[in-house]
């Protein structure tokens, strides 16, 4: 296979529905209205030259190199920017025109170092492509002026900027302004002086406002903004495309090969999550597939004091199964449990789900979702009747009115956080309800007209009060209302919420926001056109998470905004496949596709499909697992690509539960956290290592695709179904297609899913079913799936965690943009640049209070536990409020935080923990133990050593 | 008259943030910003292209990229007196390359080059702050370069 | 005692102030007017319609002696003074057909009574009886076209802005004027600053604008000054059409109308490709009147008098008057009205005079820094957008600069290059490494290295720059410089070594 | 906290929430019957209630009954 760069059509498409008929160069085309000449050309087949132009970004006209001729018209217009049009006769070589080009490149040339050969985009070079294409031969301008020779700045960990070789197209800065939204970038100076800045003068890329996205190396025609991956391997020799493994964004990417090693990734134009863009981690944060730490063999050991001994598979295969059994016979089947992982495919998923049913025994399987968006099912399953939100990423270029809530898409889902930067500047109003003052409340060019600074827990408060407005105010559709709503239950809700104990003047007092930006938010979320609520964890981990889904669901119904473009609710997933776990199964109540497993019929399906009986009783989940191996009747657990130690709350209580079971089996990239209390580990592989299929936030099930061999020699679901087989399962799945085939036949929304169906259209948006054969980019669009919306009343109850003289402060914690979750990745490549530990942000008023400086060493105590971690003065939390990440183990945010949880759900209360600052000398207690047990824990004696 | 850009613009004591907030109110504020900044401070510096980056919600890059387009705006405070001298063609033709020698010659004063101030029929030309002075002779511009000192 | 004596930025150069002091301390009353546009004369002292000039500090005693009496003795001095003869029958004024600059030297510049009093406002509470549609027609039907150089019917832009769609819509006035032997656009702002103000307030009235911004160059500061003064004392008669002034910052590129647009909305001053079209999506995106100063100046005449009377002048497709500035080594340097169809060398030769120098004239760039060289050759060429064009030339706004015999044209035609190179927005290609490379080969061909070679480099250099680049500043560079070589060519042969 | 002391609380967290369901104790148990674990369910129901709110107390009684 021979490396193809992507299709460049030079300007984006046009989405008119009319059509133009012009001729270019004899032949006829016919195009959308508004389309360019230049893209109507490339439709054609016809490539006009260009530098400048790239359908990435709007037209700009400065390179000069695409001119044509048009009949009737005078001179050569470029034909970048100008428009078609009926009956345009156009030209786009004549030898007139290739003398201008030439002209033009001997202009560019004449600036340019002549190093073609020895440069790192030799072969993959705009310039040089169009140098040839123009048939430049000789440069006659005599030696002149010139910007050779200046310094590079090497400063990003991944791309080098080389202003030598810049031709000045501007391609960088407008990719910072229309694609990421950053605006990072600028011409500075002007004319021959004219040069491209990371922001001032004495910035250089690191020290400037850029985040980092690539899109300015993706869109640079020339090695000035080059990867230092393709100056240390080469250029790339094929491409294959595949789904990014970071957020639920689900980010489609070329994954450019030079030989058996991964060059760079391209995000993949065609992607429509994506739509050709990236963030600094799905782009570059992929060193970790290839980190010295990852685990290649098995290891087992039979306690978690003695070092870890490396086996052969089956070795490691015959020693889990003997352990489960045993397990199983001494305590009972029910003392057997797995975890599956939104990191992995869905395939990969609903093997290890399939395991614990089939195979254990039980049904006690649950997910990282539990923890995350596991209320989003539950409240969303019950006002509309599925568990998942109701648009496509595409939906929010048709809202009017954003409402972001307990969400930082610029850091937590960039590449979704920029389109809806977009759809901002081109003039939708925003409302932020978020404790801190994120960038989406004020950052360049993006300013949210109301910012409610909600005290962290008190969501539901806010989100009645708004309710409260909208009722008491007649803002309502009532028609929707009528139409597509039980009325009954929405009378009683309207009545609820209608108290006065709900306006927002009663609730100012609990939720800290004044009531007067409540009722303009409201109002301009009820009256302001097509409104869109988008929102993340700071909505679901809370003890009334799936009671804020539910709130945020009545919003939505009562202002009629469900079921067309623009509107919707729209939960930002954290991980790259939460929604597919949680649709393959993996809690404990329900089979695929949200069915209960009390359902007789669903499960007799499994059943003859499976050939076993299944338990008809819910399992447990993550946090009743703990539970009962603290109480000695929960005694071996699979876990599959998840960090519980690092990332479950109450860390104390994780470790306790951990150490109390015989046979923790973690299946894992890395020596992680949690397999520090692991008997037996097996190697993971990454996604770039398998095939399978992802399912992103939009409900959109794409394909990963094997780019290299595993390094550990298998694919994660063969390991499983290594491990089932051991167990006595007859398992003999060849490949992960098959498996879809079977989740197809079993799970009625994904009816019409097949690899190949993905292979040809590339995505598919369940559910794909007989109504729905190519998919559902908008849900609930003529009705309900449960039929009528149901309005739940959703009375706000306060977290039992309170602030008290002890812990006078609300911890909350979220993301950053540069690492991702526990950091099991992120950590192992240079994002670390940008953030290399947690820190904890605190308002200045609290900092003077204790004595906190920026940068000084504090503890961070709650009832929980205690961690040191250094202080960030800042007023982007509120007064009270304390923030920090989780990346860190040795920060270890969650030994803080509580085991509360929503009440629905048990998704952990991350969000709320009162935590007491004060300054602090060193590590805290725990993290001094915690350190020698994470050393002692990862001895391994290798196989070698060992014989 | 009364009225002038200097009179207009230097309002002692202003910070950057007064004069940010004073032009709050307008659409695209951010040229008559960097003028009066520049009025009253004699350079737009790195640290007020921060300000007012961060006044006006646009990216350092963007400020920097406009303070550094428009040769009206310094990055650095040059305190010697600025004598804009036109060097454009009306003024060429009448004479002035004989001024040059004087140009090159004058200290204590910063001579800039401007491409025409309005007076070209009765060039060569110059201006000192808005004072405008045309008809200049190398001795009347050596007496002009004297003064401004 | 009354004096008048102008204010205007060209007799502050030469010294009105100093003048004007000394007056007062003889105890005379000192009126300040805008100026007549006779810029040899200035400083110009009129006395009950009676001129003298130029007036130094130490004439005043003889100008006062002579202005006591009724008719006083001619000037001891030979040459170009005036001396007690009316002002307004001086042939460089009595030839002119004056319409915008009907108030030169007539009026004081800031007096809302000399304002109404000299027919002020008339043509505002025209188009406001006439409504918006009739006075877009009237504009179309007096043939007005641009006058910042393109010559586009300024009237079909407004009807194209005034049929757009947009939220706002704007009239936006070009006061760039950075044309090198330009400053009619200065002398309507110092003068007249009224008048300006009521064709902006007549352009809003036609198309649905409320805002109107006039952008004026900082190399400006008394036009600035003035236009900030008249728009506040207008304030109210315009209302409800506001005027904001806004200052270039050193960028001559911002005279092309949408890096004007981009400097307004705070951006770098970078060309805009077209289409779009200001009259559509202009400044802040929405639909946008651009019209340089002189023609929304004449825009109130053309209302008051009627399209037909303002028509009837001119020829061709060029109709009206043009405010023709004549300058650089002329005798009778100055602004100079008359109707299009006037021919160079009656400009240069019958109302100029001839060259400052005395010396015979070689060269006349019309048009600014983008305009072309004319020999004497082309005197003949009548004043005219399309004769111009015709003589790959360019009346632009209007700017004659005479040269002698004295001037190399290679060095001219390297100036122009380097101009460009100086004032390049950078943006595009041709223009931003063009005329850096130009100046080179420029500087090669006048050290006389590889002749024939560089001639042929500088020529297609010239093809390319004029074809391709974005704007006028690019695409009009090479007239100059190829107009120099063209009809001067002795000056680009090899050379002695000096 | 042990076992026993956190499904105390669940319960009364679930009983809490669905205060407004047209028969709360009939809500909470059938909440607690779709999503616990039997064992679970069965060490609530061998509780003697100390701790519970009267809607779960309620609750718990209709989930005896019921299983």
């Amino acid at each position: 296979m021979t490396y193809q760069p992507q299709a460049d059509f030079g300007t984006p498409a046009s989405r008119a529905d009319e059509t133009v008929t012009l001729t270019i160069d004899g032949r006829a085309v016919t195009v959308p209205a508004g389309s360019s000449v230049m893209r109507a050309a490339a439709e054609q087949g016809t490539a006009i030259p260009k530098l400048c132009a790239t359908d990435m970004l709007e037209s700009f006209g400065s390179c000069r190199l695409c001119l044509v001729e048009i009949e009737g018209r005078k001179g050569t217009p470029a034909s970048c920017t100008t428009p078609v049009e009926p009956g345009m006769v156009v030209h786009t070589q004549t030898p007139r025109l290739q003398q201008l080009r030439k002209g033009v490149m001997e202009l560019y040339i004449s600036d340019h170092p002549l190093d073609c050969l020895t440069c790192a985009a030799n072969g993959d070079c705009e310039l040089q492509d169009q140098a040839g294409a123009v048939g430049l031969r000789e440069v006659r301008y005599p030696a002149g002026d010139n910007h050779l020779g200046q310094c590079k700045d090497i400063s990003n960990p991944y791309f080098d900027f080389d202003p030598s070789k810049c031709i000045t197209c501007s391609r960088c800065v407008r990719a910072c302004d229309e694609v990421q939204g950053t605006l990072a970038l600028t011409v500075q100076g002007r004319g021959f002086g004219s040069k491209i800045s990371a922001g001032l003068a004495s910035d250089d890329f690191l020290g400037s406002e850029c985040v980092s996205c690539g899109a300015c190396v993706q869109a640079c025609p020339t090695a000035t903004l080059v990867e230092k991956k393709v100056v240390e391997i080469g250029t790339p020799e094929r491409a294959v495309v595949t789904t990014c493994a970071y957020c639920g964004v689900g980010c489609t990417f070329r994954a450019e090969m030079r030989g058996e090693q991964l060059v760079r990734m391209v995000p993949w134009k065609e992607g429509k999550a994506n739509r050709g863009h990236s963030c600094v981690k799905g782009r570059f944060a992929w060193g970790y597939a290839q980190h010295q730490d990852r685990i290649l063999k098995p290891m087992i050991r039979a306690s978690i004091d003695q070092p870890w001994r490396e086996v052969e598979w089956d070795e490691a295969m015959a020693y889990a199964a003997s352990e489960l059994k045993r397990i199983s016979a001494t305590y009972g089947k029910h003392a057997l449990g797995g975890i599956t992982s939104s990191r992995c495919t869905n395939e990969e998923t609903f093997l290890v789900q399939k395991l614990v049913r089939a195979g254990f025994g039980n049904n006690n399987v649950d997910t990282c979702a539990r923890v995350c968006h596991s209320p989003t099912g539950y409240g969303l399953k019950t006002t509309f009747g599925t568990s998942a939100g109701t648009q496509d990423f595409d939906s929010v270029e048709d809202s009017d009115v954003i409402l972001v809530i307990g969400a930082n898409p610029t850091d937590a889902h960039p590449v979704f956080g920029s389109r809806m930067k977009q759809r901002l500047r081109q003039g939708a109003r925003l409302i932020v309800i978020d404790p801190r003052r994120t960038d989406m409340v004020r950052s360049p060019h993006i300013a949210a007209d109301y910012h409610l600074p909600v005290r962290p827990g008190t969501n539901v408060a806010i989100l009645t009060a708004l309710a409260h407005v909208i009722v008491t105010e007649g803002l309502a559709d009532d028609e929707f209302i009528r139409e597509r709503c039980d009325e009954d239950e929405y009378r009683h809700w309207a009545d609820f919420v209608a108290l006065d104990r709900n306006s927002p003047e009663t609730l100012e007092p609990v939720t800290g926001v004044a009531a007067d930006l409540v009722r303009g938010a409201a109002r301009l979320y009820a009256t302001g056109g097509n409104g869109a609520i988008y929102y993340g964890l700071g909505v679901t981990e809370h003890s009334q998470g799936s009671s804020t889904v539910m709130a945020i669901a009545n919003l939505a119904m009562a202002t009629g905004n469900i079921g067309r473009r623009g509107v919707g609710v729209n939960p930002l997933r954290g991980q790259n496949n939460v929604q597919g776990a949680c649709d393959m199964g993996s809690f404990p109540h329900e089979l695929s596709g949200y069915r209960h497993i009390s359902d007789k019929a669903v499960r007799d399906l499994f059943e003859r499909d499976w050939g076993v009986s299944l338990d008809p009783e819910p399992g447990l989940r993550i946090p009743n697992m703990l539970d009962a191996a603290t109480d000695g009747v929960f005694k071996a657990i699979y876990i599959q690509g998840e960090d519980i130690l690092q990332s479950d709350p109450n860390t104390a209580h994780v470790a306790a539960g951990l150490a109390a079971m015989e046979c923790v089996i973690v299946h894992d990239l890395f020596l992680n956290e949690t397999a520090n209390y692991a008997h037996i580990f097996l190697p993971g592989s990454t996604f770039l290592e398998k095939d399978g299929t992802f399912t992103n936030a939009e409900r959109r099930i794409q394909l990963v695709r094997k780019v290299m061999s595993p390094l550990n020699g298998h694919e994660d679901w063969q390991v499983t179904q290594m491990l089932a087989r051991a167990l006595g399962l007859d398992w003999a799945y060849t490949h992960p297609s098959e498996i879809m085939d079977e989740i197809a036949r079993l799970t009625p929304s994904f009816k019409g899913v097949s690899h190949q169906r993905l292979d040809a259209e590339a995505s598919l948006q369940w559910p794909v079913d007989d109504k729905h054969p190519d998919g559902s980019p908008i849900m609930h669009v003529d009705g309900f799936v449960r039929g009528k919306g149901k309005f739940v009343v959703t009375d706000y109850v306060p977290t039992d965690e309170k602030t008290g003289p002890r812990f006078p402060l609300l911890l909350t914690t979220g993301r950053i943009l540069s690492q991702y979750n526990v950091g099991a990745q992120t950590r192992r490549t240079a994002n670390e640049v940008w953030h290399d530990e947690d820190v904890l942000e605190i308002h200045p008023v609290d900092a003077e209070d204790r004595g906190v400086r920026t940068g000084n060493w504090v503890k961070l105590a709650s009832r929980a536990g205690a961690t040191t971690l250094r202080a960030l003065v800042t007023d982007r939390v509120a007064p009270g409020v304390v923030y920090t990440t989780f990346h860190h183990p040795e920060t270890q945010a969650n030994v803080v935080t509580t085991d509360y949880s929503d009440w629905a759900t048990n998704c952990p209360e991350y969000k709320v923990t009162a935590v007491q600052v004060a300054p602090s000398n060193g590590p805290s207690d725990w993290q001094q133990d915690y350190q020698a047990q994470s050393t002692r824990s990862r001895r391994i004696v290798q196989r070698d050593a060992a014989e | 008259m009364g009225i002038s850009i200097d009179s207009f613009y230097s309002q002692p004591m202003k910070t950057i943030d007064d004069i940010i907030k004073s032009h709050l109110g307008s659409d695209g504020p951010l040229l008559p910003i960097l003028h009066e900044v520049q009025a009253v401070f004699g350079c737009v510096d790195e640290e007020t292209v921060r300000q007012i980056a961060h006044g006006l919600n646009l990216s350092r890059a963007e400020v920097h990229g406009v303070v550094s387009f428009y040769h009206d705006f310094k990055a650095t405070r040059d305190p010697r007196p600025v004598v804009k001298l036109c060097r454009a063609e009306a003024c060429q033709s009448r004479g002035q390359a004989a001024l040059e020698s004087v140009a090159e010659a004058a200290s204590g004063v910063k001579v800039e080059t401007v491409y025409c101030l309005g007076l070209c029929a009765v060039g060569p030309a110059a201006m000192l702050g808005e004072e405008v002075h045309g008809r200049l002779t190398p001795a009347r511009f050596a007496e002009l370069l004297e003064a401004a000192r | 005692m009354k004096v008048r004596l102008s204010d205007d930025a060209v007799a502050l150069a030469c010294g009105a102030d100093a003048v004007a002091a000394a007056f007062i301390a003889a105890g005379c009353e000192v009126e300040r007017v805008s100026s007549w546009g006779m810029h040899w004369l200035e400083p110009l002292v009129e006395i009950d319609g009676r001129g003298y000039g130029p007036v130094a500090v130490e004439d005043v005693a003889r100008v006062m002696a002579a202005g006591a009496v009724a008719s006083p003795p001619s000037p001891d001095e030979a040459g170009d003074r005036l001396w007690g003869t009316p002002i307004a029958d001086h042939p460089f004024i009595a030839r002119q057909q004056r319409l915008t600059f009907a108030r030169a030297g007539r009026t004081r510049p800031l007096s809302l009574e000399d304002y109404r009093t000299t027919g002020g406002w008339q043509g505002l509470a025209k188009a406001r009886a006439l409504g918006p549609e009739a006075t877009v027609e009237a504009v179309i039907a007096s043939g007005l076209r641009g006058r910042g150089g393109a010559g586009f019917p300024a009237g079909v832009k407004w009807r194209t802005v005034a049929q757009a769609s947009g939220a706002r819509k704007y009239i936006v006035c070009n006061a760039d004027e950075g044309d090198s032997g330009t400053f009619a656009d200065r002398m309507a702002m110092e003068g007249d600053p009224f008048q300006l103000i009521e064709g902006m307030a007549i352009a809003g009235l036609a198309v649905g604008a409320d805002k109107g911004y006039v952008y004026v160059r900082s190399e400006y500061p008394h036009a600035i000054a003035k236009m900030r003064a008249a728009i506040r004392l207008s304030a109210d008669l315009v209302a409800p059409f506001v005027i904001e002034l806004r200052v270039g910052a050193g960028a001559y590129v911002c005279g092309e109308e949408t890096s004007l647009l981009n400097s307004i909305e705070g951006k770098r001053g970078e060309v805009r490709a077209k289409p779009p079209l200001p009259a559509l999506k202009g400044l802040f995106g929405c639909p946008t009147v651009v019209n340089n100063v002189l023609t929304l100046a004449a825009v109130p005449w053309i209302m008051a008098q009627g399209p037909d009377a303002y028509a009837a002048y001119g020829m061709g497709r060029s109709r009206g008057t043009m405010p023709i500035q004549l300058a650089g080594n002329i005798r009778h340097g100055g602004l100079f009205e008359t109707a299009f169809g006037i021919s160079l060398g009656e400009l240069v030769n019958d109302i100029g005079g001839g060259t400052a120098s005395g010396r015979p004239v070689r060269a006349v760039q019309v048009g600014g820094p983008l305009g072309a060289y004319h020999p004497v050759g082309q005197f003949d060429l009548p004043f005219d957008y399309e004769a111009f064009a015709a003589a790959d030339g360019l009346i632009g706004h209007g700017g004659l600069v005479v040269f002698d015999d004295r001037v190399d044209m290679a060095r001219q035609a390297r100036f122009a290059m380097q101009f460009c190179a100086a004032e390049s927005c950078g943006k595009c290609t041709p223009c931003r490494i063009g005329s850096t490379r130009g100046a080179e080969v420029l500087d090669q061909l006048i050290a006389g290295v590889d002749v024939d070679a560089n001639l042929a480099l500088i020529h297609d250099l010239c093809d390319v720059m004029k074809s391709t680049s974005l704007c006028a500043l690019g695409g009009f560079t090479p007239y100059p410089v190829m107009s120099a070589i063209t009809h001067f060519p002795e000056d680009f042969v090899v050379r002695e070594p000096s | 906290m042990n076992s026993l002391d956190t499904l105390i609380r669940m319960a009364n967290q679930i009983a809490t929430n669905l205060a407004h369901e047209p028969d709360p104790a009939a809500a909470t148990a059938e909440h607690i019957h779709l999503f616990w674990d039997p064992r679970m369910k069965q060490m609530i129901r061998a509780h003697d209630g100390t701790g519970l709110c009267p809607v779960a107390q309620a609750a718990i009684a209709r989930l005896a009954m019921a299983a």
